[in-house]
């Protein structure tokens, strides 16, 4: 029976080791890392599953930690995320200044997620969030950027204040910590307030439309290892706050007629489907890949916003599918371009292209992490994809309707680019050398491609254990499904027929291929070019600006958001030279007038 | 042994250090370890000297409040005297004088005493801050104190003449008689500026910038946690005990507070040398103490003080021994400072991150313990305020932190002498076991400050 | 603002400049001068800030009989219609003209052009002897008049002989001595007379 | 299922024998628009022959393997097309979303392959294709939106069988704004001449398939023919009310194809950037209004 | 008394693929798809041939952009050096069975180019021609007897040029070098 509280224990003592291990040498301590964070992820997996976790506490007195199908589902991806992500350390970790606290802090930042998930006091909620952030800050840096730890951090921070004055809030009004009671208990404009204040915390950390910008910086710049993790797995928090807001805090405000959806939510789908179509046109424009993977999941926090706040229950189902799915397909895509960046350091589209001839296993790896991302059938997001539009169709939400076509389609579009410019085309001569990623990189990746095609085609288990979540917070119905199909308010969708057809339909197309006479082998440089003489393979690669025509009619919009922070920022550094020329000023005078001023002020106030 | 020992063996002490010049700085590590030794034997309870009555004569009281008081000064005194041996020998006899002076502050029950050692511990103040080379900011520092005590003074002289008592303990019997608040209200607010502008509150605080701003490893320490402390802890006193404000003066020094906290945090926010950041911080921390005092939240403030004043003294050391090696404490020529001293670097980074109040360290504990107990006084808005400035406070300390983390360019040399990474060492691991281990810290409660037990029962 | 004073204008100038050999009329828009070798680059830079700011192209003609290059600059003037020719005589053996790209960049591939057909050098062009149009030129260049394209056309492209297989009525009819007469004559006309 | 495998598997083959020969009338209807005789009506069959039986080139395993899979998605698209109300391989799976994503893979597979094939045409070919679909994809799904939420369900078959009800007539004549957007993105989704950029011959070399000869160019001349069926048809059942015998179906078949390719040969091409602006303004904006019209204020006609 | 029983005679495996080439032959030659590399002046004819006045497409034949998609490479007109490199290089793109038709008399002793250092003077000891149709720029009717030419040869079994390339390789590559030197070239712009 495995004790929660152990787990965290052993996770921080096994963080300490491993900090200690990695000064020796930096592949001992990162297999030690795996085999920890593999521990925890088969003892939770283990007892999780059917909820006898022991929340006992002896050591930690002032802890106290409960179980619920939903912090489950966060954990258990997650840490599936965390193991997956920790074989890739043993390869990185040599080229970081501070190689042996990134395994301290990776670790410190698991158990922290643990806690977070596993607690049900709002104060406890805080210290492992808090925890998370600035365990997480501090593996940013070792990337390329300093200045996109800082902005992560700004954000994180205001995120989880708004998250810390919510919970006084309810303290206030309830009296209690306790999560559940906390939420359940506050109404009329307390309610309104705190709606409000955890859907900060929510957009902040999920990096949706208006707290999005330290996400492309955070995620394009983290380490490569690290920022599958940010995407897959820490992205995450803000969606389980946003359950907590969207979905146990009954609905907010005017109830609109037409679409019969409170107002609250109704605005939080539309800032959801804002920050669809506002990552779209920016991962479009992107040329880092990496910047690019993160934009696309600033659009995907913006599919779970709005498919949390449609308050039915497939729309409910479709989100937290679409966490799983969005987690395991953002994970396998930066895991490859991480790959493919170890190989060629660098993971500018500009500078690269046909990796696929020397990496073919990565660019597979990719290929099906794009199928999901896109929400094209034989692979998980699909359904989740599929569910999210019964639930919009159903309420009749257009606008919101035209965002999330809009996204579904153009993330065809921007995963396409990485790999058209990145992995197919001219093969570079200076990529000659390069090799396929090493075995123990290419473990994760399997499983993770494996779990890709699994959640796609049998989606039933998966269902089954959301149908308990939705048992355990909501009031909706839960959701009919079988091995292979799923039935919504539009009928049924068979996954499992829809990937066996796609298998006959392959068949058919391959025995034509079979038929017909081998064809000539010819190397790439041999192609049309209007019978031009052409010698450099860069000339015959097609990457920069991919998507030209696309990005000059939106190119001057593209920077408003980032331009108004950072006025924001530059206004409260001129607060502060105001204050300081006001207060701190060298002539003593001044202290003397403010000393006056008070006198006076009090005297007038008081005798009045 | 009776707790008057700890005023009179300083002062003696600090008189026969004249004689003997190189031995003053021993003869100060052996008061201070006296100090310490007798804190612990002292008998609570109020102290009469000299036979005299209440009215007249001077009385001290001695209570769990005032011991911590008297055991961190003294122990931070004697740690930061310690460290700079080398550096700063000769200031033994001041040193001296600063521990009889803040014992006296801590201890007196007088009111007319406390002005008395209010002007001694002054004086040892500007004589220390005449180490920072920068005769300007000592004499701007002079002045607003010597104001300052001045006006601390008038508002004395009021309320004796109105009460005629200068013993704190009956004072506060008269007042409690006493149902026309209209009249205390100048008095209190003389008062409180005069002790504002010793423990660093906002609009009074102008010299703190120069002084803080140009200091070095013996006066930064000094001044940012021991008086700091000690002018908090005094400050305290009379809020809780004697102020005790309310209706529109409560709502204008909370405004005050509230003010200095987001200001100075904001101040910090735009200021690009290291020290300045470091001093803004401190004076956040100084109106936050105050504000909690004003809040009746004791035991959390008396907390914030000692975990503050430890934070500060690790940071104001470690920066102001680099400035002193790079020459300039700009945060961009200090850039890549732990790079190749390690154990530094995360002894500040373990400093910074308490005072910025994360998990796992004792600032956390105490910012959400004294938050919650807002929530309970019902103060929604402070806690807001609060939460915002710290906000902003966490930007700014993680950006220094990362640029002292990670360098760009050449390395800069500078070295750490070992006693520097013990002392240190033990304080950042003091403030990481408190943050895991809450245990001890729930000992205490409010009942520290026994002024009002003592007025109610004789 | 008719040509006439135009010509007398741009006579004048060139004479201050260069000794003229020649100057002759060619149409109405279209004058040529003839000077020396060596005063070619002051009446070019004169005749620049006059305002004929463009080099319209360089020629060269190869004039055997005298062993001799002739160069041809046609400047334009985009305010007044007038081509003006400056014509200058240069030695064909090694024949070598000093490159003109620091008054007309443009040049730079009409040299190299002339290089490549004709074989002038032009010291101060940096490429000028790289190739331009021809690939893989293996003999002298082309359009010096003792290049005999025939005998390279022989000599570089293979030919087979087409067996006479279309069969004529009468097979004395007058069509072949018609088809040997052309014959002849073309082959006069293309080597200029020298071969019979 | 077997059978069920095999019903899809005939109609895969019905649709692309079908519109092989609609495509040859077709090219010998604009032939006799432009007063000349035109093909014989089975060329396109003869083409796709000739191309299979050629010896091409592969650029590499990407080359073909795309191929395939864009053949095969297409193939397993068409699958699912039920012909009439009752002709239909998988009777309640045919849901309308699977028609618009599995097509997504068939785009994919060639795209990959496209690109895989090194030549800069064919990725700006794909570039333009996916720009094109990002265009006219968004207003027909808007209108789709609408035909679901009014007919209450998202199986063709369904809306097939709701538009054939005695009370209400075809969606054509229920949602007009609807019934012209549709037509522009079928427009779009053909390919058809105001909407071809991306298989510009002069511009850009035919697009994606440049570097394509021999049975990879015959596989993909396939995959237009079935893909184009199962636009078409896709039109048919939405728009047109579907068919309950295959006669029906045939005819309605007929003149959608002939009407859209005749508009289409009368007209020039459009800038890439100008087919993006254009679908953005008109036909979403209609298609916005007519949503409106139909789920909020219920004027169906 | 021959039995009328139809007895299946198992064919070889030569035999069934000479069926195969046949029926293939049958949609080759009804589906000709013509890259036109207009070199010189005859392409003039061309047009006329696809629109309404002759109608190439009657014959199935219609104009591709890229040599992978072309069987015929019609050669119209004079083929100075550079465009031969090039002509050279697109032939051995195209995908095989390939034929080439070349109009007017330029490709078949250099017409009026035929001394000029420039103009090669007979196309096919470069690459093999199937069909030449002579004139100098020969009529529209001249040039669809030519492709009907190509594709009668293609339905007896003569049309095998490509086939020709492939066994005297070496001997065409010879001619190749000697008139161009080289046929990859390095210029300047393309690097």
């Amino acid at each position: 029976m495995a004790n929660i509280e152990y787990l965290l224990l052993f996770l921080v003592g096994s963080a300490v080791i491993s900090y200690f291990l990695t000064r020796l040498n930096s592949f001992i301590g990162s297999i030690f890392t795996i085999f920890a964070t593999m521990f925890v992820f088969v003892s939770l997996a283990a007892y999780g599953f059917n909820m006898n976790l022991d929340t006992t506490v002896s050591l930690l007195p002032w802890f106290s930690f409960s179980q619920t199908y939903l912090g489950f589902f966060f954990v258990i991806i997650i840490a599936f995320i965390y193991l997956m992500v920790s074989f890739f350390h043993p390869y990185f970790l040599d080229k970081y200044p501070y190689k042996n606290s990134y395994n301290l802090l990776f670790l410190l930042s698991l158990a922290g997620i643990i806690g977070a998930f596993y607690t049900d006091h709002f104060l406890q909620l805080f210290f492992f969030f808090e925890m998370i952030i600035w365990t997480t800050m501090f593996l940013i840096p070792q990337g390329k950027s300093r200045e996109a730890a800082v902005s992560y951090f700004g954000f994180s921070l205001t995120g989880s204040v708004a998250l810390l004055i919510g919970i006084f809030v309810i303290y206030q009004n309830v009296g209690r910590f306790d999560i559940q009671a906390g939420l359940a208990g506050i109404s009329g404009t307390t309610s309104v307030f705190v709606f409000v204040l955890f859907m900060i915390a929510a957009l902040a950390k999920l990096g949706t439309f208006p707290l999005h910008i330290w996400l492309p910086l955070a995620h394009g710049n983290a380490p490569h290892p690290f920022s599958p993790v940010l995407s897959g797995a820490l992205v995450k928090l803000g969606a389980f706050i946003g359950i907590l807001a969207l979905i146990k805090i009954n609905p907010i405000g005017p109830v609109i007629g037409a679409i019969d959806l409170a107002l609250g939510q109704y605005i939080i789908a539309f800032i959801g489907s804002l920050s669809i179509v506002f990552g779209t046109l920016m991962a479009i424009k992107e040329d880092d890949a990496k910047k690019l993977l993160a934009y696309s999941s600033m659009s995907h926090g913006g599919y779970i916003l709005v498919a949390f706040s449609a308050l039915n229950g497939f729309a409910f189902a479709g989100g937290l599918y679409h966490i799983l799915a969005h987690a395991l397909a953002s994970a396998g895509a930066f895991m490859a371009i991480a790959a493919v960046a170890r190989a060629t350091g660098t993971t500018k589209m500009k500078e690269l292209g046909g990796m696929i001839h020397k990496m073919p296993i990565t660019y597979l790896a990719y290929l099906i992490a794009i199928i999901s991302m896109a929400g094209i059938p034989p692979m998980g997001g699909f359904i989740s994809k599929w569910l999210i539009f019964q639930a919009v169709i159903d309420r009749g939400m257009i606008l919101i309707a035209v965002a999330v076509f809009f996204g579904s389609v153009g993330s065809f579009l921007y995963v396409f680019r990485p790999l058209a410019a990145l992995f197919l085309g001219q093969e570079f001569r200076e990529y000659k050398h390069v090799k396929e990623a090493p075995l123990l990189m290419l473990i994760p990746t399997f499983i993770i491609m494996g779990l890709n095609i699994y959640t796609g085609v049998i989606p039933k288990q998966i269902i089954d254990f959301i149908n308990n979540i939705i048992g355990e917070n909501t009031a909706f119905a839960p959701v009919v499904a079988t091995t292979f199909t799923v039935t919504a308010t539009y009928g049924t969708l068979n996954a499992g027929l829809i990937a066996l057809i796609f298998g006959v339909g392959v068949a058919i197309a391959f025995i034509i291929f079979i038929l017909m006479k081998k064809s000539r082998k010819v190397e790439l440089m041999d192609t049309y070019t209007a019978a031009n003489f052409v010698h450099d393979e860069h000339l015959l690669h097609y990457s920069v600006d991919f998507y030209a025509p696309l990005e000059r009619m939106y190119e001057k919009q593209s920077h408003w958001m980032k331009k108004f922070y950072d006025a924001l920022a530059h206004k409260v550094k001129e607060v502060g030279k105001l204050a300081k020329y006001l207060f701190m000023s060298n002539n003593i005078g001044v202290t003397l007038i403010w000393i006056l001023v008070i006198i006076v002020l009090l005297i007038g106030v008081v005798a009045l | 042994m009776s707790a008057v020992l700890l005023i009179a063996i300083p002062l003696l002490a600090a008189f026969i250090s004249i004689l003997f010049k190189k031995y003053s700085i021993y003869l100060l590590f052996a008061v201070t370890i006296f100090n310490i030794a007798n804190v612990f034997l002292a008998t609570e309870g109020i102290i009469i000297i000299g036979g005299f009555s209440p009215p007249l004569g001077i009385s001290l009281l001695v209570d769990t409040y005032s011991k911590i008081a008297l055991l961190l000064v003294n122990a931070l005194v004697l740690v930061i005297a310690a460290l700079n041996v080398k550096a700063y020998p000769k200031y033994g006899t001041i040193l001296l004088l600063v521990v009889a002076g803040l014992n006296g502050l801590v201890l007196t029950n007088d009111l007319f005493n406390f002005f008395v050692f209010l002007e001694i511990s002054g004086i040892a103040a500007y004589l220390i801050t005449a180490s920072n080379k920068k005769p300007i900011t000592t004499f701007r520092y002079l002045v607003i104190g010597a104001i300052g005590s001045s006006l601390f003074l008038l508002g004395l002289i009021i309320l004796y003449s109105m009460f005629g008592t200068l013993n704190m303990v009956d004072m506060i019997k008269e007042i409690a008689l006493n149902n026309n608040y209209q009249e205390l209200v100048l008095p209190f607010t003389l008062m409180f500026i005069g002790l504002g502008v010793e423990a660093k509150l906002l609009p009074f605080n102008s010299w703190v910038k120069g002084i803080l701003g140009h200091s070095n490893t013996f006066s930064g320490p000094m001044i940012a946690s021991v008086y700091a402390s000690a002018m908090g802890f005094v400050l305290g006193r009379f809020i809780t005990n004697l102020f005790n404000f309310e209706g529109m003066l409560l709502t204008v020094v909370l405004v005050i507070l509230v003010a200095g906290i987001v200001l100075s945090d904001i101040m910090a926010f735009a200021s690009k040398k290291s020290r300045e950041i470091l001093l803004f911080s401190s004076v956040a921390q100084a109106s936050m103490i105050a504000l909690l005092f004003v809040n009746g939240i004791i035991i959390w403030a008396v907390y914030l003080i000692i975990a503050n004043a430890l934070s500060k003294t690790v940071m104001f050391m470690i920066i102001n021994k680099a400035q002193k090696d790079v020459g300039s404490d700009e945060v961009k020529s200090l850039q890549g400072l732990f790079a190749n001293n390690l154990v530094i670097g995360i002894i500040f980074t373990i400093a910074t991150l308490s005072v910025m109040g994360l998990p796992l360290l004792v600032g956390f504990t105490i910012k959400l313990n004294f938050l919650t107990e807002l929530a309970d006084a019902g103060q929604i808005w402070t806690i807001a305020f609060i939460l915002i400035a710290s906000v902003v406070e966490g930007i700014y300390f993680v950006k220094l932190l990362l640029k002292l983390w990670y360098p760009e360019g050449n390395l800069i040399k500078v070295n750490y002498h070992l006693s520097f990474k013990l002392v240190f060492a033990i304080i950042a691991l003091a403030l990481l076991t408190f943050g895991v281990y809450q245990a001890p810290l729930d000992k205490l409660d409010n009942t520290v400050d026994t002024v009002m037990e003592v007025v109610n029962n004789g | 603002m008719n040509s006439m004073n135009n010509i007398e204008r741009v006579k004048e100038i060139v004479e201050k400049v260069a000794k003229v050999r020649k100057f002759e009329q060619i149409d109405k828009f279209q004058i040529a001068f003839e000077i020396e070798k060596n005063d070619v680059h002051q009446t070019l830079s004169a005749l620049k800030l006059a305002g004929w700011k463009q080099l319209s192209y360089l020629s060269a003609i190869d004039w055997i009989e005298t062993s001799k290059f002739e160069l041809v600059y046609v400047l334009f003037n985009w305010d007044e219609a007038l081509y003006i020719q400056i014509r200058a005589m240069i030695e064909r053996e090694a024949a070598e003209m000093n490159s003109i790209i620091s008054i007309f960049p443009g040049a730079k591939y009409y040299e190299r052009e002339a290089h490549e057909f004709f074989g002038i050098n032009f010291p101060g062009n940096p490429d000028y002897h790289k190739q331009l149009i021809l690939e893989n030129w293996d003999d002298i260049p082309p359009l010096r008049k003792d290049f005999d394209p025939s005998v390279y056309s022989d000599r570089k492209f293979p030919k087979r002989e087409y067996s006479v297989d279309y069969s004529v009525k009468d097979p004395e009819n007058k069509s072949f001595e018609k088809i040997k007469e052309r014959e002849k004559r073309a082959l006069s006309l293309r080597t200029g007379g020298q071969k019979k | 299922m077997i059978v069920n495998i095999l019903v899809g598997i005939g109609i895969a083959l019905f649709g692309f024998a079908l519109q092989t020969s609609i495509g040859g009338i077709n090219r010998k209807i604009v032939g006799r628009l432009q007063k000349r005789h035109g093909p014989r009506w089975y060329q396109e069959f003869i083409d796709i022959f000739k191309l299979l039986s050629k010896r091409g080139i592969s650029h590499g395993w990407i080359y073909d393997f795309g191929v395939i899979m864009a053949l095969g998605g297409i193939i397993a698209t068409a699958m699912f097309m039920p012909l009439t109300v009752d002709i239909v391989a998988f009777k309640q799976f045919d849901n309308f979303f699977i028609f618009v994503y599995l097509l997504a893979v068939g785009m994919l597979g060639m795209a990959m392959s496209a690109s895989g094939s090194g030549n800069p045409w064919a990725s700006i070919g794909v570039m333009r294709a996916l720009t094109t679909m990002l265009a006219y994809e968004v207003p027909f799904l808007i209108v789709a939106l609408t035909i679901i939420n009014v007919s209450d369900s998202s199986s063709l078959t369904a809306i097939q069988a709701f538009q054939q009800t005695a009370g209400n007539n075809w969606f054509i004549i229920a949602l007009p704004l609807g019934g012209l957007v549709g037509v522009l993105s079928l427009m779009g989704m053909l390919g058809k001449k105001p909407f071809e950029t991306y298989i510009a011959p002069a511009e850009i070399a035919s697009g994606p398939m440049v570097e394509y000869g021999g049975k990879q160019l015959g596989m993909l001349f396939i995959l237009h023919e079935i893909s184009v069926f199962i636009e078409v048809s896709l039109f048919v059942h939405l728009f047109l009310g579907g068919a309950s015998n295959i006669f029906i179906f045939l005819i309605k078949y007929f003149t959608v194809y002939t009407v859209v390719n005749l508009i289409s040969n009368v007209n020039g091409r459009f800038k890439i950037d100008q087919v993006v602006k254009f679908f953005y303004k008109w036909p979403l904006l209609l298609a916005i209004i007519q949503a409106f019209i139909a789920i909020y204020l219920g004027w169906v006609i | 008394m021959k039995s009328t029983k139809f007895t299946p005679v198992p064919l070889t495996k030569a035999e069934t693929d000479k069926k195969w080439w046949e029926i293939g032959d049958f949609f080759r030659r009804n589906s000709l798809w013509l890259l036109m590399y207009c070199t010189g002046c005859c392409a003039i004819e061309l047009p006329p041939a696809m629109t309404s006045a002759y109608d190439m497409e009657r014959l199935g034949m219609g104009p591709m952009a890229t040599p992978r998609q072309a069987d015929i490479l019609l050669v119209s007109g004079y083929l100075s050096l550079k465009t031969l490199r090039r002509l050279i290089y697109t032939y051995e793109q195209m995908s095989e069975p390939r034929y080439v038709v070349a109009l007017g008399s330029c490709p078949i002793n250099g017409g009026i180019y035929h001394d000029s250092h420039a103009v090669i003077n007979q196309l096919d000891q470069y690459i093999p021609v199937d069909v030449y149709v002579a004139g100098c720029m020969p009529n529209t009717e001249a040039v669809m007897n030519g492709f009907v030419d190509l594709m009668d040869q293609i339905k007896h079994k003569r049309a095998n040029g490509w086939k020709k390339y492939h066994e005297n390789y070496s001997w065409y590559k010879a001619n190749q070098i000697t008139s161009l030197g080289e046929v990859d070239v390095h210029d300047e712009f393309h690097e």
